[in-house]
């Protein structure tokens, strides 16, 4: 038996490290308008321990850290018995330290290192039950196409270093501040590109869901609480170096309110309760990007933390059912709200939270969204008043989506008549218990907009009643085949993209061994066919080599008469 | 009164032929059969030669060093030779005097500074050695090569006679300052000059085994005992390549246009041939032979800048390698053919973990010959070589030569290969062999290779030192 | 007498003398063609000595340089024909090459 | 200090070959890691900053030619010649303590030392005709290594990989040395500092060419898989880790900077061969079933970047060159180590038939050659990013190329950056990942002290890149380089 405390300790002592520097950051001044200073540019490439701590920073860094230390006390249990528990924890703990360099650090360079390394912790952790086919799938779909995106910030970095010579984020900033914001629509798009792959935006949303074989506690960390809002967090945090730019708002605003709708859509059809989760997330990470296209970064951060406390508690609550019922198939739940009283009970907070019931943080952190994005639309922003609207529009009928899918997971997973009896092991329970406080307490102090408010709870409770009526029925059959085809949005990345590149590829393994070496071969030939043809000369007949010499003469001759 | 004789010039060639006289005389007229006994007054001949050349030079530089190399490489020939002392079938008395002969005909050739001259200097090196091919007796291949020698070079001969007419009928004097002076006059016609120009390089370009004056090169090396076809490979290249230097550097200077493509083209054809040809050969003498056809592709290709300090001096260093790392060869070669009674690459195999003494030689002047460290003398000679070419702006010819390092590398590294690979089956006893008196040429093997390593280590002793 | 004659008479000696020696069998007729090419030589530069009248005589110099050499030439040739014919009993050149 | 290190390798090289029966197995490889290893110590003393030439060796060699035997070591050529010796010592390890494939003998040990020496010979060389002397001087024995001590199972194929090898390369130096020769007449002298600044396109051409045999830049790369494919665990890692690097090293040396404004014509295309090769390979790489066929190809992209990097003439191009030099000889030293240790442990690397899931099988193999498939694939945070980065950062400053070309070059580079994920990741999916199958030859890492030496530096070098690159700062470009102290 593996010895599981000592990683739960390490993870407790680095939890407790990030809360004593990150508390006390967040009575800061606001993400947004600090000026920096004392930025010190750097041509070459340099990494520094540099960090800036600022309140959001700070929420996120706790958020990360919370959310981490619960899943690995939940762990203990859900993976106790696992013969890889070791890696497993270790990479959690290393994931944690990645999270906290992209929040914290003010080096363009540790972003990206941590970024990546997440991105790595992500793939090894998918595939962490590896024997499984759809685990390596899922794993090597996730890694390549987050890393397609994190080309994105790559190259976004190559740019802003060349362009404000610097690599420090405030220097940046400075830069960005002093000059204006030079490259804005490059760097954006390619910021955009960046957080498009990891927070699985469309058209790079389909590896999120194919990333469920998972450990479920990694799903609710990474791919739900954390990593995936890390795309979130970055893209705020550059945004001093676009933020002013109209196409990269559009851009991501379109990006956005696609997402939202589509991922909520596909969410509402699922039969199995970890995947439409997943498109849940897709949809929430879609919200917050509306938040910043409508020019409130701050606002998509408060959603940020709202979702990571929900949602990490809806996927650890699916974790227990999943535990329990040895499936994450719907039809297989049902009845749990009896025997499984203590995940029925969090997890009804977080189904609210995910509708936008209130008083759960949910409901305020997504007005706060709503209303930012009506404040856009009055044409105050970069973003186009057109654009804002739309996007208004999206965000209500996600509104309604929500909710109905909110309820219909509820419903299903809870309602009905118990099968058998179920355990929860109480150290499953307690970091739901956690998260359920957490997911009310957090909402003390929100502000309220009445108006927007009263609109969205109809909204929702209309979404509500519309499941309720539904029930355990699909939509009708046009509507849900291509939906719960996923509109067939996968088909590109899994299927053309690679076929396609892999025939490429054939030709030209092919053209290496075959086609390119023409040239060493035919030369290989002809020289032996040379080397024949001179040797076959000495036939040791003496005249031959006289007629030679002879016919020699004549040609040099010629040679040296053409050339005169 | 005194007939003025240029003694510098005459010297060694003089006291060389003299000594094979001489030679010739004591074999003779002592008592009993003795190699040494002839050998040693062509040895002392030669030692006399370099004390003549020491004291009084010669015409320039370029001959002087050319005559140097001459010297040296028969002392090292007349060394070598003593592998067949025992030989009942090859008389000493003959072989001294027409090796002492060709030597000192070699000498005349480099010193030649009239046409007349260069002919008989021709044929003063070329009668003896188709003798010496076919000296031994009752050695019918020998007599095959020697005919074969024969019959290519009297044909040749007779072509550069006929160029050396039309010369002397287009311009009416055959002296090299005499055409120099000549063909610079515009009356003279071009389109014959043309072909007498190269009607005449015929027989030096034969001489060096050139393509297409080559065909009698593989064969003969073959036929002839090892150590002559050795004296044919660098002594004879030797004293064509030092007329061919003089000839078109000062005689038909005025003509480079007419010769310097075909210099280019003959050297082309030569390395890419030669070095195609020896890709196939299994046999350490056959695959010298067409080395040596490929070696004077090089050897010839900087002679189109000749007309140029460096084009005049390239040759030489290269040839002075080349000759030494052959002669070294060669001698380690005919003694692997007394000792094993063959030279293919079966017998060769493992011969540098049986035989160090002679595989590692081998392997030596193979990676010389191919321009390889740790022979970074082969390499230096070949950067020497590629500097007129490039200086010239005949870039093409300087990347026909490179391609022809990698050609050749391909069959010196066989050698090398063989003579390290561990045999199939472990030689038969080395104890049943007929003891041969291979003591000398093995001594001057080792000193010729001990030459070569040094000079890799520094090559400036001999680069820095020929003109 | 134009030199014109003469130099035509030598293009065919040498014509007929290398087409002796290239195709001829018999070993002492291609030794009689080498004479032939070398004479062809030396009636040009006869033809030429004449033809200039210098005073040193070039040409002719040569040409008996010429003459001793092709002596020496077939000599050799004949010794070699010799011990060619005392090995293969054959004076025949392609019977030299089987040798 | 650098001779010093010379005769130490000659020494141990001399007693290896002159008493091959005194030095077997462990002995042999220790004498070679011992030498190696006092090689990297004097190398790392003859430091004395980037200011200036580090033990500089300047003596007459050849007069006439002005050729001298001038050695020296500066921030380009100095972390090059360590790695060497690095790798050599590792090797040598290797061969000591791997426990399968060619028994240490000690005439293999010699020969490697002789690359080794070589390859460091190259690197400090100051005059051009001695940096050919010492290009040359490895062919012969790496040819011996793969033909010899190569793949015991083919030895037909071994001596053709050998020979391909040699022939490619061998016509690569003889252009070389046509484009030495011209630059030589052109500017009058052999010394690489007097040289600087002679403009002769043709002579960069030449150059160029011969050494793109060498990097290899496609299509001249043919050679390459399959001398990986047959030689020897170490050979291949001498081969990729030091042999590759003559070619970039000598395309920094003696194109970039010795002949900038030449070197600057013809950048255009050399870049867009580095781009073709990174693309190229990245694709063959996806469907390669030899592993080590597939981290030789690896190889060729990397080399790519570097050879972008270096076309942009940048000082973040060049600085990216070197970086990405030192680092791919780290990291596909490593990968050649696992590969060709599994190839020895199964008799082939072979992904099909070397099975599934090595996590559970062999797990040092697996997780070391995991990591070495991250660092390959260029992740930030190790050794193989910066190079890759820098590369891109120089394309993206445009440097000797034009805009569209450098920024269009970038964009393609970046999709080779995809398509390294997409074969590491499949080749862990293939072989690491999946249901375990073992079969009766498994058998684990031996050598794993040699796996840890090469990750320590991996990780050191991609979390504190200026380690490396504060040794080249601003002068890597600039005259200061080679001309300080003359």
């Amino acid at each position: 038996m593996i010895r599981r405390w000592p990683y739960v300790a390490l993870t407790a002592v680095v939890a407790v490290a990030v809360a004593i520097w990150a508390i006390p950051e967040l009575d800061q001044r606001a993400f947004f308008g600090y000026v920096p200073t004392n930025a010190t540019p750097t041509m070459l490439p340099s990494l520094s321990l540099d960090t800036r701590v600022l309140p959001d920073s700070a929420k996120v860094m706790l958020l990360a850290a919370g959310v981490t230390l619960l899943v690995q006390v939940y762990s203990t249990a859900y993976m106790g018995k696992d013969r890889r528990y070791r890696s497993y924890a270790l990479l959690i703990v290393l994931f944690l330290v990645a999270m906290i360099a992209v929040v914290a650090t003010d080096n363009l360079f540790v972003l990206l290192i941590g970024w990546e390394v997440m991105g790595v912790c992500s793939y090894l952790l998918i595939g962490h039950w590896w024997e499984q086919p759809q685990s390596r799938a899922g794993a090597m779909k996730a890694l390549v196409v987050t890393r397609f995106g994190d080309l994105g910030l790559l190259v976004a970095i190559v740019v802003i270093g060349q362009t404000y010579g610097t690599y420090s984020i405030t220097g940046a900033w400075v830069g960005a501040a002093d000059q204006g914001q030079q490259h804005g629509t490059a760097i954006g798009l390619l910021v955009l590109l960046a957080v498009v792959g990891k927070s699985a935006q469309v058209p790079l949303q389909t590896w999120l869901p194919d990333a469920m074989p998972g450990p479920t506690p990694i799903t609710a960390l990474i791919h739900a609480a954390t990593m995936v809002a890390a795309g979130v967090y970055v893209f705020a945090r550059l945004l001093p170096l676009y933020g002013n730019d109209t196409t990269v708002m559009t851009a991501l605003a379109v990006v956005s309110g696609v997402t939202m709708l589509l991922a909520a859509l596909f969410a509402l059809v699922q039969h199995d309760l970890k995947r439409a989760l997943a498109w849940s997330t897709v949809s929430q990470l879609a919200y917050m990007f509306a938040a910043i296209a409508a020019g409130a970064a701050d606002v998509g951060i408060s959603h940020l933390v709202s979702h990571g406390a929900y949602k990490a508690l809806l996927f650890l609550g699916c974790g227990v059912v999943m535990h329990a019922v040895g499936t994450s198939a719907l039809s297989a739940m049902g009845g749990l709200r009896t025997t499984l009283p203590a995940t029925f009970w969090t997890m009804t907070i977080g189904f609210a939270a995910l509708a936008g019931i209130i008083p759960t943080v949910g409901f305020f952190t997504k007005d706060r969204v709503l209303e930012s994005i009506h404040v856009a639309t009055h044409g105050e922003t970069p973003l186009p008043g057109g654009v804002a609207w739309a996007l208004l529009v999206v965000a209500y009928v996600t509104v309604f989506v929500t909710a109905a899918y909110a309820m219909r997971l509820w419903m299903l997973t809870f309602l009905g008549l118990p099968s058998k009896q179920h355990v929860e092991p109480p150290s499953m329970t307690w970091p739901l218990v956690a998260l359920g406080v957490a997911c009310l307490a957090l909402s003390i102090g929100e502000p309220l907009d009445l108006d927007t408010a009263a609109l969205s709870t109809l909204v929702a409770l209309a979404g509500i009643a519309f499941a309720w009526w539904r029930q355990d029925a699909d939509l009708p059959g046009p509507v849900q085949r291509p939906l719960a085809a996923e509109l067939g949005l996968d088909h590109p990345i899994t299927r053309l993209i690679p076929a396609g590149t892999i025939g490429v590829a054939r030709v030209a393994d092919a053209a290496d061994r075959e086609g390119i070496d023409v040239y060493p071969r035919g030369g290989a030939v002809l020289a032996g066919l040379v080397s024949s043809a001179v040797r076959a000369l000495q036939t040791g007949r003496v005249q031959v080599y006289a007629s030679v010499i002879a016919v020699g003469a004549f040609v040099v001759v010629l040679v040296g008469v053409i050339a005169r | 009164m005194s007939i003025p004789i240029d003694w510098a010039t005459a010297g060694p060639a003089v006291i060389v032929a003299t000594s094979a006289l001489v030679a010739l005389m004591v074999d003779a007229f002592w008592p009993r059969r003795s190699w040494f006994a002839s050998s040693l007054p062509l040895l002392a001949g030669l030692v006399g030669g370099f004390v003549e050349l020491g004291r009084t030079g010669s015409v320039d530089d370029v001959s002087a060093a050319l005559t140097f190399v001459i010297l040296a490489g028969t002392v090292l020939v007349l060394v070598g030779a003593t592998v067949m002392s025992d030989e009942d079938s090859m008389p000493p008395g003959e072989l001294h005097l027409l090796l002492g002969s060709a030597a000192s005909g070699a000498l005349v050739m480099v010193a030649a500074r009239d046409l007349v001259t260069l002919i008989v200097a021709i044929e003063l090196l070329a009668l003896p050695s188709i003798a010496l091919i076919g000296l031994r007796q009752g050695d019918r291949r020998g007599i095959a090569s020697s005919w074969t020698f024969f019959l290519t070079s009297v044909v040749s001969t007779a072509v550069t006679l006929m160029g050396v007419a039309l010369l002397y009928g287009s311009t009416g004097t055959l002296t090299y300052a005499g055409l120099s002076r000549e063909l610079v006059d515009p009356a003279v016609p071009d389109a014959v000059v043309a072909v007498a120009v190269v009607l005449t390089l015929v027989g030096l370009l034969f001489k060096l085994g050139a393509v297409p004056f080559h065909a009698w090169v593989p064969d003969t090396y073959r036929g002839a005992s090892v150590v002559i076809a050795g004296f044919l490979a660098s002594v004879s290249k030797a004293g064509a390549l030092g007329a061919l230097l003089v000839l078109l550097a000062i005689g038909l200077s005025p003509v480079d246009d007419v010769w310097v493509p075909v210099i280019a083209v003959v050297a082309t054809a030569s390395m890419t041939l030669g070095n195609l040809a020896a890709l196939r050969e299994r046999d350490g003498v056959g695959m010298l032979a067409w080395s040596s056809v490929a070696q004077a592709g090089f050897l010839v290709a900087p002679a189109t800048a000749v007309l140029t300090a460096e084009g005049l001096s390239a040759p030489l260093q290269y040839l002075a390698v080349y000759a030494l790392a052959n002669l070294v060869g060669f001698t380690a070669l005919a003694v692997v053919l007394r000792t094993r009674g063959s030279t293919s690459y079966d017998t060769l195999t493992g011969l540098a973990r049986s035989e160090p003494w002679l595989g590692v030689p081998l392997a030596f002047v193979a990676l010389t010959l191919a321009g390889f460290p740790p022979a970074v003398i082969g390499l230096v000679t070949k950067y020497v070589v590629l500097r007129p070419v490039v200086d010239d702006g005949l870039t093409w010819l300087a990347v026909v030569m490179a391609v022809n390092v990698m050609l050749g590398l391909a069959y010196y590294l066989r050698l090398v290969v063989v003579l390290v690979s561990r045999p199939a089956d472990e030689p038969d006893g080395i104890t049943s062999r007929p003891a041969a008196p291979t003591g000398l040429a093995t001594a001057a093997v080792a000193v010729g290779t001990a030459a070569l390593v040094v000079l890799s280590v520094l090559p400036g002793l001999l680069i820095d030192h020929l003109p | 007498m134009p030199l014109l004659y003469p130099l035509l008479l030598s293009s065919a000696l040498f014509g007929i003398g290398l087409y002796g020696v290239l195709a001829r069998r018999n070993a002492v007729m291609v030794l009689v063609g080498v004479e032939l090419m070398l004479n062809a030589v030396n009636l040009q530069l006869v033809a030429y000595d004449a033809w200039f009248a210098e005073t040193l005589h070039t040409g002719q110099v040569l040409t008996l340089f010429v003459i001793a050499l092709a002596a020496a030439e077939i000599g050799l040739g004949l010794a070699i024909v010799m011990a060619m014919f005392r090995a293969t009993g054959s004076i025949d050149v392609d019977e030299a090459d089987r040798a | 200090m650098i001779v010093a290190a010379l005769l130490v390798l000659l020494a141990a090289t001399v007693a290896l070959m002159a008493a091959p029966d005194r030095f077997r197995g462990r002995s042999a490889a220790g004498l070679g890691a011992a030498a190696s290893a006092l090689t990297f110590v004097l190398l790392a003393l003859a430091w004395d900053g980037k200011a200036s030439t580090s033990g500089e060796v300047d003596v007459a060699w050849i007069d006439v030619l002005n050729a001298r035997f001038h050695l020296g070591l500066d921030g380009v050529s100095w972390p090059l010649a360590l790695l060497t010796a690095f790798l050599t010592v590792l090797c040598c390890w290797w061969l000591a303590r791997s426990g399968a494939g060619p028994a240490p003998s000690a005439r293999f040990v010699a020969l490697l030392l002789v690359v080794e020496g070589s390859s460091i010979g190259v690197f400090a060389s100051l005059d051009l005709l001695l940096f050919f002397v010492f290009f040359e001087l490895a062919l012969i024995p790496m040819w011996f290594v793969i033909a010899y001590w190569g793949d015991p199972k083919d030895q037909a194929g071994r001596r053709r990989a050998a020979t391909r090898f040699l022939l490619f390369t061998v016509t690569g130096s003889a252009v070389l040395l046509v484009g030495i020769v011209v630059v030589a007449i052109e500017a009058g002298s052999l010394q690489i500092a007097d040289v600087q600044g002679t403009h002769s396109v043709l002579a960069a051409s030449l150059i160029a060419i011969g050494l793109a045999v060498k990097v290899p830049i496609v299509p001249l790369h043919t050679w390459l898989p399959d001398a990986h494919g047959k030689a020897p665990t170490v050979g291949s890692v001498l081969l990729a880790g030091v042999f590759l690097k003559l070619g970039t090293y000598g395309l920094i040396r003696l194109d970039v900077q010795m002949l900038p404004s030449a070197t600057a014509e013809i950048a255009p295309y050399l870049a867009a061969a580095g781009v073709v090769g990174i693309i190229w390979a990245g694709l063959v790489c996806l469907v390669q079933d030899d592993l080590k066929r597939l981290v030789a190809y690896s190889s060729i992209g990397h080399m790519g970047f570097v050879v972008l990097a270096l076309a942009t003439m940048t000082e973040a191009g060049v600085t990216g060159a070197v970086f990405g030099s030192v680092a791919h000889g780290l990291v596909t030293g490593l990968l050649f180590f696992l590969a060709g240790g599994l190839k020895d442990v199964h008799g082939t690397a072979s992904l099909t038939a070397l099975g599934r899931g090595l996590y559970e099988r062999t797990r040092w193999f697996a997780v070391a050659l995991l990591v070495a498939g991250l660092a390959t694939m260029g992740l930030p945070g190790l050794a193989g990013f910066w190079g890759e980065y820098l590369s891109l950062r120089g394309a993206y400053e445009e440097g000797a190329l034009d805009r569209s070309l450098a920024w269009t070059l970038l964009g393609v580079a970046t999709i080779g950056i995809v398509l390294a994920t997409a074969y590491v990741a499949r080749f862990v999916r293939m072989l690491l990942q999946g249901e375990p199958t073992p079969i009766d030859t498994d058998r684990d890492l031996r050598a794993r002290g040699v796996v840890v030496a090469l990750v320590v530096p991996i990780l050191v070098l991609g979390l504190w890149p200026t380690l490396l690159t504060d040794l080249l700062g601003s002068g890597v470009m600039g005259t200061s380089l080679l001309g300080v102290g003359r």
